[in-house]
């Protein structure tokens, strides 16, 4: 059952590998990376199972917090071009 | 009695988890704009990922594993919808028309204020 | 099946190399870079290289990512295209990637107990190092102590490598008024 | 200094779970690491309701609960959606008053809406959400009512 479950990730990330690819813009190259990265977590932690040695899980851990920090990376590289940018212009547009 | 249910129940949660998964990435593929195609990554990120580390942790018993899959589960329920956000914060604010079902591939009328105001 | 999560792994490894060299925008060729590390990370576990999958997690999508975005902020994200034709390179990588191939076919088969590598110090660490460390994992203690002063020149170079990098990233941004002209909406 | 130590607990429990080693050396390094970890937190002030929300954790475990039930309702909605041929989306974005009385509580209500498919928090100003919604007609606001009225509710007295 856990290669159903593993063949199902791949399933999924081929589908979402079709969105980065596609884009068109690139907020859905983003979301298409977080989500790859979700399911990556995911597929170690299955991983593990299948090969019967679940001990791995701290790998699955640190990755499921990179992939955040990547995310909000690239995203704060979107909204202001730049890493290093404070979050004091972050409300101009919030509201709407 | 327990011996019979646990496998079932972690059978039909990694396969559920499986369908959630399928289904969201074939919705982040036929949806028809940024906004829309979150709805489905999000799927993905709560129902997807969270079935499947379920059903590992009833597979896995109570042990030192089951404990790191929860942590694992929290971080990601933690940050998803924070990522999501931004995603969309983002979006809109570099002038991202959100697709309406009238207007075609992005509205004309700007991107806000056609919702109505529910409460 | 882990034959066939190889093979998906590495078919989708394949697609995004492809597509890192056709695309154009910079800022796509940096998601799927950072693509590229998740699915070669997934790639070592699925090999049982899970502190391999770790660095690569850690390095390949998170920090690189990170730096590779800093620098198309100062770079803007456009590759031009090549002036000249790349014959020569693809002679060249062709080359070299089949005298690789070449050399793989003498190795002994892959995770085969009897291969040289898993007899020359790997079994004193493996019996031994808990004994002589203390460490419980065994790759740390590899790493800290019976490879002490290697592990210390090399975090050397990369501390001064970030170092160089981390000064490189700020003093551009602190010279130049550069924040708001191709600031929003920078990456499409 | 209650939460500090709260903190500090907190964070020796998940070296503790994460480590499993219980042999000296180990102990001595995990409360080293936490105890410089701590007085860092502590020195910036960022040691307050707001980063060690004890106050949440009792009332938080009945919420949390009844979060997962709506996850997994819109979850099958958004798939009976995604899986339908004629692919029924009418995105719109709409706008819910928030109530709760803090920071924290909004950024709960707001994850909260982020978190259920089919509703995800685009923006927030003060008490007003700015909400993309996948089908229009499905955000009636009963249940986003129902969701703030129990946030509003885990925030408790006193904030």
């Amino acid at each position: 059952m856990f290669a159903v479950t593993a063949a199902a990730l791949l399933v999924a990330m081929c589908l979402a590998m079709c969105r980065a690819l596609l884009g068109p813009t690139a907020y859905d190259r983003v979301l298409a990376l977080n989500n790859i990265g979700t399911k990556t977590v995911v597929l170690i932690a299955v991983l593990g199972f299948l090969n019967g040695r679940p001990d791995f899980l701290d790998l699955a851990l640190a990755y499921a917090l990179i992939n955040f920090i990547g995310t909000i990376a690239v995203l704060k590289y979107i909204e202001y071009g730049d890493l290093g940018a404070g979050g004091g212009t972050s409300r101009d547009r919030a509201g709407g | 009695m327990m011996e019979q249910v646990l496998p079932v129940l972690t059978w039909v949660l990694l396969l559920s988890g499986a369908f959630f998964l399928v289904t969201g990435a074939l919705g982040m593929v036929r949806l028809p704009d940024v906004f829309t195609r979150m709805h489905a990554a999000g799927m993905t990120d709560t129902m997807g990922a969270g079935l499947i580390l379920v059903g590992l942790c009833l597979h896995s018993g109570v042990n030192l594993v089951t404990m790191r899959l929860l942590l694992v589960l929290a971080f990601l329920w933690f940050t998803a919808p924070i990522a999501t956000h931004a995603v969309a914060k983002a979006a809109l604010a570099a002038g991202t028309e959100p697709y309406t079902l009238g207007a075609g591939e992005g509205g004309a009328d700007g991107g806000e204020g056609e919702g109505g105001g529910a409460p | 099946m882990s034959i066939v999560v190889d093979i998906v792994l590495f078919t989708l490894l394949g697609a995004t190399g492809f597509a890192l060299l056709k695309v154009r925008n910079l800022f796509a060729v940096v998601m799927l870079a950072g693509i590229y590390s998740l699915l070669s990370a997934g790639l070592f576990t699925a090999m049982d290289a899970v502190d391999v999958a770790f660095t690569e997690a850690a390095v390949g999508a998170g920090i690189s990512t990170v730096l590779f975005l800093g620098a198309l902020a100062l770079a803007g994200h456009h590759e031009n295209r090549p002036g000249h034709t790349p014959l020569l390179p693809l002679v060249v990588v062709v080359v070299t990637g089949g005298a690789l191939v070449y050399g793989t076919m003498d190795m002994p088969g892959f995770g085969h107990p009897e291969n040289p590598v898993h007899h020359h110090v790997a079994d004193h660490y493996l019996e031994e190092s808990y004994d002589e460390i203390g460490i419980p994992n065994v790759v740390t203690s590899v790493l800290a102590s019976y490879r002490g002063y290697d592990t210390m020149g090399e975090t050397t170079v990369v501390f001064a490598a970030a170092v160089g990098v981390l000064l490189l990233l700020s003093g551009a941004r602190r010279s130049g008024s550069r924040a708001s002209p191709q600031g929003k909406g920078g990456g499409r | 200094m209650n939460r500090i130590l709260w903190l500090w607990g907190i964070l020796f429990g998940l070296w503790l779970l994460l480590s499993y080693h219980f042999e000296w050396l180990f102990l001595v390094f995990g409360t080293a690491t936490c105890t410089v970890a701590v007085l860092v937190a502590a020195r910036m002030g960022i040691v307050d309701r707001e980063s060690v929300p004890l106050h949440l954790v009792r009332r938080g475990a009945l919420y949390v609960p009844w979060l997962v039930w709506e996850i997994l309702k819109s979850n099958v909605r958004v798939a009976g959606i995604i899986l339908s041929p004629r692919l029924r989306v009418d995105p719109s974005i709409v706008h819910f008053r928030a109530s709760q009385r803090t920071d924290l509580g909004r950024f709960i209500y707001a994850n909260s809406i982020t978190l259920t498919p089919g509703t995800v928090t685009t923006g927030i100003v003060a008490d007003d959400l700015e909400v993309h919604a996948i089908v229009r007609e499905e955000v009636d606001g009963s249940e986003e009512n129902d969701m703030n009225r129990r946030v509003a509710a885990l925030e408790g007295e006193g904030a």
